[in-house]
């Protein structure tokens, strides 16, 4: 039995639900020895800001409980690099690139937008208004309504691309920021980005991070992004892309049920760089074994 | 870079908490070179997550051997392996020891279970080329001298060799061999490597380190391994380590 | 090596900081059974209300990647019952006792304590304003300021005897509950309670959990837990009691150095009913080793 | 109730993913009934997470055995346990099936897995009392007869004994043996015991079910095994049952 495996994120036509997380495969160079990157639903590069970062200085991850810490502080190449060495790179390789965007101000959004919406081969934003390793650019956006909004509004006005605000789970009411995103005109929001989390050495008495806090990413959280997700999904009519935890095919469903019309593999592409190809061949299974010819007639199929 | 299942063929203890690993893993023998590493997944669920960092520490026919200390949970369960056991292992992964013949004298530096990447090292060094291992360890239950030869020892508690660190012990060494034209490859600790790196740049001496660093992909993509260098930039040790000019870096 | 074990908590004075977290411990019939109770800090009583609950339907719980979900939606035997049977059982064996209340109205809060504050055996009220799991009583407050500063004023006003606070962790301002809880005259803080999450069946779209959503508790959520402790630490001059994921006695010492003056043990006492003990073991054993002969003086000890 | 590692004995496959499991465990011997369960921890470390629920399914000498099936990760990782593994149990837990003289003839309804429990109540039975097993599969790969006598089957697919459903055999069977004072013992898959409660209700016949729940504590500190009773209150399985009285539950 063929399945269709394509799915719509807005305007955004997805060979398959699969994406590559931010800030999980870099810009695809090294991950392409292992995925065809022209076979997936596309990648979301590593945030690029406007200016090159060097990011956090070391210990910048360790290993929780079916989790890890990561507090990589939006290290990146910036955008005349991005430009000139990565894009060509992904167009070459033929997958549908996301561009993962995190500034410092609402006008760094702006510009970066502007500058990058010229490049064809990027086929839609996301804006990382939600990460929690940085002091500004992340979570001070996320975890503000207000913010999202303006920001949503102002890349709205740069580009006709598909934008997907990514949503931070540091909040109770994740739902606020969706509609918002909705309203100013997003075509889809993300959820999750990490949960802020902490670790120290009993003997040191030091955080294990030397950011002291970092993003809490992996298995360990993936009954909160559900959660998230179905929250969304309860009261905003954008399409979700989810995130959070996914390991193999059987999570990326559940996701679907829940609520998403995509999902992305994050923390996943460390332990098996693989994984996004072993959940294609699962997906297309799950859908030929339970007769299923569209993958996205699954999505929403919660029952509650 | 490859990923593949392989089997146990042995997994011995040689020295206190230390073990060495054997796996079959012929499609990888013609790539692998000294200095380079393996990111091993100890088990087949999330408990631990992350894959562990590992050096190439021998390489036997169709075999690559693992030396390790176990230190926590993923090591203990890598310990408990028995023969025809599956792990997965992905590499390989890194640069490598820069090995030319220019060098008369290489010194090999090991602390602790940093001597782990010398037993291939040494296979690979021209014969022209004359080599000591100085193998700093805390106590004699330590030793061993798995792929080693030409060992001189150190230890903190002095059961075993000079009492003292491994830097002391090269002092007194350089005295003793008189030769100019020294290249020293060293890993262990990064108090010795940070002192080690005083004493070399000190006396302008060739050498090269391995590093280590909390690791969670081992090849690039989590940017979670930075380390200065000189230029104030972070390089990755999984990529373009782990292997450095020790001139290169800030340790 | 003699050890001082004990800790203050406002005016409460533990043996040892180790408390039994509520709802995971019932009413300390089971657990005495595994547990010395004379010989732990204190035991925190399942969530009391006004009436009995009967609490959600089944299924009620599920294990997620180092953790569980869990929606029991605050069964218990009710107040009066409480008084009548489960006091003078926890009297007898000479356990301090912490009553944990719940309820769906700020005046069923203060109806609780006020009835309470008469029975000696008593020794603190832990006022739970953070249960994900019920419509009415849980969240609606712990997520609402306003409600958590009425709720404390309130309850002040009925009792002398140490009143704790126990803060959601699903926000992004818990800083905040602790400012608000001090100033209406809380003692201390107890943080956390469980994270929200939900976990579906792919092939019968139901959510695991018929509550739909559970609270997610365990090995998981200590990260998000000890992040929690950490910012309210810096910012508020409250005791802190530590929650969440504790397993073993290392992590209650990274509480403890982290700013938690005493830490609960919750999904642990399912797992390894004696989990207390063994962790009292721990810490004096971690004590004598590093030559503390306080452990009051490791709390906050963190170097950052 | 007591926790205590024990060893594994054996632990030999007796049908299609089924497995019986013995352990040492002397200390408990005097203590465990029919009926009972053990919440057992297959590993040392925190994946999976909880405790996993066994019925004791016999005792030989000083040790317990358990009949299990291999639904998931933690009964694939029991069934990887070879002798002389440690394993953790807490136990016995719950209450026991309730044996007396009275009855004439006992009935043993076991769905698939559900027969586990069933040995040990058998061996436990006064030798006046007459009783059949009912064992139903879906398939004839599942038949095993460890610890059964006078067993009768049904099987889905027809490829054992009657082709139906145990409700269908236990019929049959009641009009065979024309017995007045009828005592069933049931444990299987809860749609089964919908359908039986229906049956004995309507035929007046005593019947005692073990119930399943998802459970974290097994010994009743989570609340998380409840069960309605027919005053519409909840019981714990874990505490109150797992075995009740068919009429005093809804299922
Ligand atoms: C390039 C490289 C090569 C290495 N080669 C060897 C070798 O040949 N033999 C050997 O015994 N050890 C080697 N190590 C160190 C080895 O990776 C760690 O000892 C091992 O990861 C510890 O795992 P654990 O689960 O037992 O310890 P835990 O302390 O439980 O591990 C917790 C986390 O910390 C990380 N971690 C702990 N110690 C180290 C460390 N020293 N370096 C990096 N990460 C660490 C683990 O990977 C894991 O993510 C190497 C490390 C690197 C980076
Ligand atoms: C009182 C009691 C006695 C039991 N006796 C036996 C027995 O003798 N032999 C046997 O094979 N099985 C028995 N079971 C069922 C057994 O507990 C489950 O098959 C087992 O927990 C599955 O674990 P898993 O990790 O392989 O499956 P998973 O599906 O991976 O488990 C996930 C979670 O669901 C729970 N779970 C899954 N299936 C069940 C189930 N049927 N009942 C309760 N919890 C479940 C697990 O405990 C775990 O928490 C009994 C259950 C109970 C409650
Ligand atoms: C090491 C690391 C770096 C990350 N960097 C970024 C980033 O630059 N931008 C971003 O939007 N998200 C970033 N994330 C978050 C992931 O994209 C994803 O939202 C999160 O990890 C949850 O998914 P997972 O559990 O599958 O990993 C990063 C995550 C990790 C683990
Ligand atoms: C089954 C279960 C029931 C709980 N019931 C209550 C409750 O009634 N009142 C309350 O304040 N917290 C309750 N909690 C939350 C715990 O007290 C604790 O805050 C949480 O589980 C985190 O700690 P842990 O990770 O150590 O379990 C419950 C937790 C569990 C797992
Ligand atoms: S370990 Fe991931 S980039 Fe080096
Ligand atoms: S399983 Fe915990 S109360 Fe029954």
């Amino acid at each position: 039995m063929s399945v269709d495996l394509s799915v719509n994120i807005g305007s955004l036509k997805l060979k398959n639900p699969i994406l590559l997380a931010s800030g999980t495969v870099g810009y695809g160079n090294e991950i392409s020895e292992f995925v065809d990157l022209s076979k997936i639903g596309g990648i979301v590069t590593k945030s690029i800001s406007l200016k090159p970062r060097k990011g956090n200085p070391p210990q910048r991850i360790v290993e929780t409980s079916s989790g890890m810490l990561n507090a990589i502080g939006l290290a990146n190449v910036g955008l005349e690099l991005f430009i000139k060495e990565k894009i060509p790179f992904l167009k070459n390789l033929g997958s549908t690139l996301i561009c993962n965007i995190a500034a410092s101000s609402i006008e760094e959004y702006v510009e970066c937008v502007d500058i990058l919406d010229k490049e064809e081969t990027i086929k839609a934003f996301e804006i990382n208004v939600s990460c929690p390793n940085v002091k500004e650019g992340g979570l001070i956006f996320g975890n503000d309504v207000k913010a999202v909004a303006k920001i949503t509004e102002k890349v709205r006005g740069k580009t006709s691309k598909p934008i997907i605000i990514k949503l931070s789970p540091n909040n109770s009411n994740i739902v606020d920021y969706a509609k918002i995103a909705k309203q100013e005109g997003a075509d889809a929001v993300s959820a999750i980005n990490t949960l802020v989390g902490t670790s120290f050495d009993i003997y040191s008495k030091k955080p294990k991070i030397k950011n002291i806090t970092g993003g809490l990413s992996g298995p360990a959280i993936k009954p909160v992004a559900l959660a998230k997700v179905l929250e969304i999904s309860k009261e905003v009519d954008i399409p979700i892309i989810g995130i959070g935890g996914i390991m193999n095919w059987k999570d990326a469903v559940e996701f679907m049920i829940v609520g998403a019309s995509a999902f992305q593999i994050g923390t996943a592409n460390f332990i098996n760089p693989k994984a996004s190809m072993e959940i294609l061949d699962g997906i297309k299974k799950y859908c030929q074994e339970n007769t299923i010819s569209k993958i996205s007639d699954i999505i929403r199929t919660r029952k509650i | 870079m490859l990923i593949k299942d392989v089997f146990v063929q042995s997994n011995q203890k040689i020295a206190e908490n230390t073990f060495l690993l054997k796996v079959n893993a012929e499609e990888y023998i013609p790539y692998v070179k000294p200095g380079q590493f393996f990111n091993i997944k100890v088990n087949n669920n999330s408990y631990p997550l992350l894959r562990r960092p590992f050096s190439i520490s021998d390489v036997e026919g169709d075999s690559i051997l693992f030396m390790y200390k176990v230190v926590g949970e993923g090591t203990r369960i890598l310990a408990n392996k028995v023969v025809g056991d599956q792990i997965n292992i992905l590499g390989p992964l890194g640069n490598q020891f820069s090995i030319n013949e220019s060098s008369n004298h290489v010194i090999l530096i090991g602390g602790g279970i940093g001597i782990a990447p010398f037993p291939y090292l040494i296979k690979q060094l021209p014969n022209s080329v004359k080599y000591s291992v100085l193998f700093g360890v805390r106590t004699e239950k330590e030793v061993h001298s798995y792929g080693l030869k030409n060992i001189l020892y150190s230890s903190d508690d002095g059961t075993v060799g000079i009492k003292g660190n491994t830097i002391e012990l090269l002092d007194i060494h350089l005295k003793q061999i008189a030769e100019k034209d020294v290249k020293i490859f060293a890993c262990g600790p990064n108090p010795m490597l940070k002192a080690l790196q005083e004493y070399t740049n000190n006396k302008n001496i060739e050498c090269e380190v391995s590093m280590e660093s909390a690791m969670a992909c081992g090849f690039g993509i989590c940017q979670g391994c930075p380390i200065e260098n000189k230029d104030n930039n972070y390089k990755l040790i999984c990529k373009d380590g782990p292997v450095f000019n020790i001139r290169d870096i800030m340790i």
